[in-house]
């Protein structure tokens, strides 16, 4: 988990107030697992003070380079997404848990709403080099055709891949979540994971629970430190408590929340 | 300018009232969870001592999220003390720290007097404790300490009682939401405190215009960051005027210099807090930033700056 | 969004207590002058009512320099009242924002409850005040407000006998630097205020480590700006839950979401102090801004937001 | 006096941390007189917060340009240092008085320290324009040859020019100030224009006093509105009370200040 400097590489609005973005992190590029994040700063000044969590999208570790998706939604994302290749970021990572090796199976499904895409891509590459007994069946699911972004990256590493657009104007009309109660009715899926919006993730976890199949999300929650230290990103735990999102996750097993009081 | 040339090594240790610390950097309480997390980043043998995170008699869950949120150069925390509450704490959080030699002081907070006392008593018999910093303070759950932290008779009153029960050296940390600060450190120290941790978290409040609902489960939080350092600043300087006790100062530290200023408006020591989480090496780094604005300003000792303010 | 086919108009006049303003953008004492700075930059005409530099009784030289310095998202003032007094206001000043149309609240500061009526009584008899705003809080004058906006029972005192001078709206500016804002609210609402306007500056200080001084010459001063944005919406908040009293919102509003947060919290109005500095078109801006807010969210009379909060 | 956002079009560092950087602002460059100043905008969040006050160096009205002097100071001028051509600035101006009419004479003394050369180099551009008659004897002080930034600008625009600095390692050994003494006792000017570290604007001030010759000079002191607003920035006024560098400024007849209050 090194803290460093890393120089830019690429920043292309890939749609709109989307980014595709890398920095040359030969460390992070080496030591990062799927699900991970990077917990980036967005400015030299002390507004915005804290710092931005970006799963980890992909890594090369021949070139050295972290490839990141950022969706532009507040100041933090739209400073970022506004630095030039040559900027220096400034960079902790990779941090938290990684997704959890595929149980015993054939096959597992990966469920992506909007942004969510970007750690399932890394973890669809993964499978295919470590696991490649197992076959990838991938879901992406996004609002309309032009914010469904890196669809090609997630379709190239999956065995099979079905797009949902809310206004069917790209893949099936529906959510992603429709795509999967699809599957899960006619599949045996060793695992689901999926990363998205809360309400998606919801679904997932019930479908999933539902057909007997391990599910496991990656799960969004502001962040300060990142480190585990402040326990300011928890979530409800299952059996009471609360579970810290950058330490204790981002992935979870879904059966280890409690989804009652985290939808609310 | 470090380890430059022919000038002399600056001694950074200082006295907070009996305690003798090896550096005038602490972390501030919360900021730095029971230290483990921040050991790959932060050099943490820079520190003078380690603050621990808010130990209860009991466990807490704490409040549910949202817990933080951004502001303007700071942030808001409901954190809402949670931790595993004492008796696994002194189990599995202290050993570690003491065993790796760090100074630890404990800060600890409660409902009631006799929670506080039970505290002090059971940590005074603990191994390795080297202060205890009471939190009057933390304005996140409903029936703890703001109240202690707000009237000097009842602040007196709890210092007093845990004065009684402890013969480690006792810190009390002022909560800043306070009309004037003056009393309440007067009040703390004549009932037996040795020094005096300021300040804690200003009480805030964020809200998502367009849910039309507050940015935090608990509505309200604690404001910390750079935002705060001027408010933070100014009551350091208001309570060493008026007592000059031992105080360590926190509120907005990031760098080196920040620290200086807190010791010339009359801190003893100062605590790195939000910065941690901007920058993990923060702690360290401001603790090396401290020995180099010594350096570049000739002074041997970093405890001369102490009050040095020339108004 | 501003005039989007097919929406409605917002109406965006709101009543703050007795004064029925055109827009709930108002603003801040003492970050517009008299007004004429700001007429190159900023739409006056969208403003809800220009609330004048603090008017003593006798002119005011002010405090010596440096009187202002930046913090992070924020900065310090100590001006020290500098104005040309009730007299040359009354001439110079006042005359032509009332010919200009302008809906004019006058701020005032004096050293103790006879100078306060004194001005009052002059307001109450001249041409073209729309309200008195009642500055008990300026902290940079040590004989001045600073005591009145303390204490519940000597802040009830003034307000009765400024209420007795005047019929005139009469706001009154609160102090953050308290324990506990709403008793002092609830003073000033049952000694006849119509208004309260909330926050007034948080009280801090900045030093210059290398030259050992404070870098205001009158060592501590006011924080305004984003930075203290957190604790005036809690000090809203917590008056609006508690009284329901008509309410000036103001503390770090640089946007017109900013302002809806105020109005959500409780304001009925809002005013854009230090963001003048910023951005000289802020106060328009901020009108506007609100305006396209409520126009988005569907709202069709901007006071609708007042209280809006869900908690 | 608009406020308009202006694309930087030229950023050069021509000394140690002092850069001069062009923008595009035609309104400005058509409306600015030497010594006003344009009060800009360092970064687009909250921190910093306010404006710099930077003198106006040079106008060129056929391309619409205006030139400044930025030098590194702190974290504002730093951040406007580190931008590149390109970039738009927010940016009010031109603020403030300019130097006023040179009164009836042969010659008169600009006297510039470090940074002060910048309002100086328009002003002498603009005697040499508009009162040709007038002689311009400029002296420029600095501490150091590498910092000794723009002197040629200032000597091109002037008849006759002198350089000091502190080390000896260009021009005259000494202060600026020391340079104006030798001239003063020689010569009869008819103004005497200073601009620089208020030291040496004291001892301008003094020395021009007892020569018997009218002293302008330009002062800095930290604003907020820098409209005259906010009372924030004021000079204290040789009859009592306090002057605005803003508003009543920045250019003051020496007379008119406090120089006892003003040095402390
Ligand atoms: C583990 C993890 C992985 C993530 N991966 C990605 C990714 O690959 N691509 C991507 O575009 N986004 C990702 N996000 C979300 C991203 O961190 C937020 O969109 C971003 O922090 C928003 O910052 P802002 O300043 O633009 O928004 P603002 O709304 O202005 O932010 C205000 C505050 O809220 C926090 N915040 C707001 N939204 C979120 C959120 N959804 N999650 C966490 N904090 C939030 C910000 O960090 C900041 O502290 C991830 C979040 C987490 C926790
Ligand atoms: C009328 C006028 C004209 C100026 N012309 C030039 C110029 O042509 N070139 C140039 O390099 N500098 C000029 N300055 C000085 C310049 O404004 C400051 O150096 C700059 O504001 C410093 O900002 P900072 O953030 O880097 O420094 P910091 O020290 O971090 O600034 C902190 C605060 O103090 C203020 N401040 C610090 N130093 C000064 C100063 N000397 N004058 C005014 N405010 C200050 C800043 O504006 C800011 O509010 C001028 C100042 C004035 C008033
Ligand atoms: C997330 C968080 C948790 C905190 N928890 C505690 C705590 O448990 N006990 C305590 O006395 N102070 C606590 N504080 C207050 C800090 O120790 C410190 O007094 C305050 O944040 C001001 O310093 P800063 O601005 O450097 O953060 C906490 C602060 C933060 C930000
Ligand atoms: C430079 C300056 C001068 C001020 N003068 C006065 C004043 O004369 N009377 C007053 O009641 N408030 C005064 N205030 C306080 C503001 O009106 C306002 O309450 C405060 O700044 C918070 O709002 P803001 O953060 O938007 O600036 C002043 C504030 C500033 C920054
Ligand atoms: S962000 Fe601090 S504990 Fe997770
Ligand atoms: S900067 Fe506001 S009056 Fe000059």
């Amino acid at each position: 988990m090194p803290h460093i400097s890393a120089r830019l590489t690429w920043n292309e609005e890939i749609g709109p107030g989307h980014h595709l973005m890398a920095a040359h992190a030969p460390q992070i590029a080496a030591a990062a697992r799927p699900g991970q994040f990077l917990h980036v700063r967005v400015g030299p000044t002390h507004d915005p003070l804290l710092r931005r969590p970006f799963s980890v999208l992909r890594v090369d570790e021949a070139s050295g380079q972290v490839w990141l998706l950022v969706k532009v939604v507040g100041r933090g994302t739209r400073l970022l997404a506004g630095m030039a290749p040559g900027a220096v970021l400034d960079v902790m990572g990779p941090l938290g848990c990684g997704f959890p090796e595929p149980p015993p199976g054939e096959e597992v499904a990966l469920v992506a709403g909007g942004c969510g895409v970007a750690p399932l891509i890394f973890w669809a590459d993964r499978i295919q080099t470590t696991f490649s007994h197992i076959r990838v069946v991938s879901i992406l699911g996004a609002a309309t055709e032009d914010v469904m972004v890196c669809w090609l990256d997630l379709a190239a590493r999956s065995d099979e891949f079905y797009a949902t657009t809310e206004d069917g104007s790209a893949g099936e009309r529906g959510l992603a979540s429709d795509a999967l109660r699809g599957l899960l009715a006619r599949r045996n899926f060793a695992a689901v994971y999926a990363c998205g919006p809360r309400g998606m993730l919801k679904v997932c976890a019930e479908l999933a629970r539902g057909a007997g199949v391990p599910c496991f999300v990656a799960v969004e929650e502001a962040m300060a430190c990142g480190v585990g230290a402040c326990l300011g990103c928890v979530v409800p735990a299952a059996g009471g408590g609360y579970l810290r999102v950058c330490s204790d996750g981002p992935v979870f097993a879904a059966e280890a929340l409690d989804w009652e009081a985290l939808a609310t | 300018m470090r380890g430059e040339a022919g000038l002399p090594p600056v001694d950074m240790s200082v006295k907070v009232g009996p305690l003798a610390l090896p550096s005038p950097v602490l972390v501030g309480s919360g900021t730095f969870g029971f230290g483990e997390e921040y050991a790959p980043y932060c050099d943490l043998a820079r520190l003078g001592a380690i603050v621990t995170k808010a130990v209860t008699l009991r466990p807490r869950e704490g409040n549910p999220g949202p817990r933080i949120w951004e502001t303007a150069a700071g942030m808001l925390n409901a954190i809402g003390l949670q931790n595993p509450g004492l008796e696994r704490f002194l189990a599995e959080k202290l050993p570690p720290l003491v065993a790796a030699g760090h100074v630890v002081i404990v800060n600890i907070a409660g409902h009631d007097v006799e929670e506080y006392v039970k505290l002090a008593g059971a940590l005074d018999a603990a191994k390795g404790v080297a202060a205890i910093e009471v939190n009057v303070s933390c304005p996140n759950v409903s029936r703890g300490g703001i109240e202690f932290g707000r009237d000097p008779a009842v602040l007196g009153e709890l210092v007093r009682a845990v004065r009684g029960a402890t013969r480690l050296p006792l810190i009390v940390k002022l909560s800043p939401n306070v009309s004037d600060i003056v009393p309440l450190a007067a009040a703390a120290m004549e009932a037996g405190a040795d020094a005096l941790s300021l300040i804690n978290t200003l009480l805030g409040m964020a809200i998502d215009a367009r849910q039309r609902r507050p940015r935090l489960a608990n509505v309200t939080g604690g404001l910390s960051g750079p935002a705060i350092k001027p408010v933070a600043l100014r009551m350091v300087w208001q309570v060493w005027q008026a007592l000059r006790p031992p105080i360590i100062g926190m509120g907005g530290i990031m760098t080196g210099e920040d620290a200086a200023e807190f010791m010339l408006a009359g801190a003893a020591a100062v605590a790195v807090g939000t910065a941690n989480f901007v920058d993990p090496t923060s702690a360290s780094r401001v603790a090396a930033e401290l020995e180099d604005f010594c350096r570049g300003q000739r002074i041997n000792h970093v405890s001369e700056l102490t009050g040095g303010l020339q108004v």
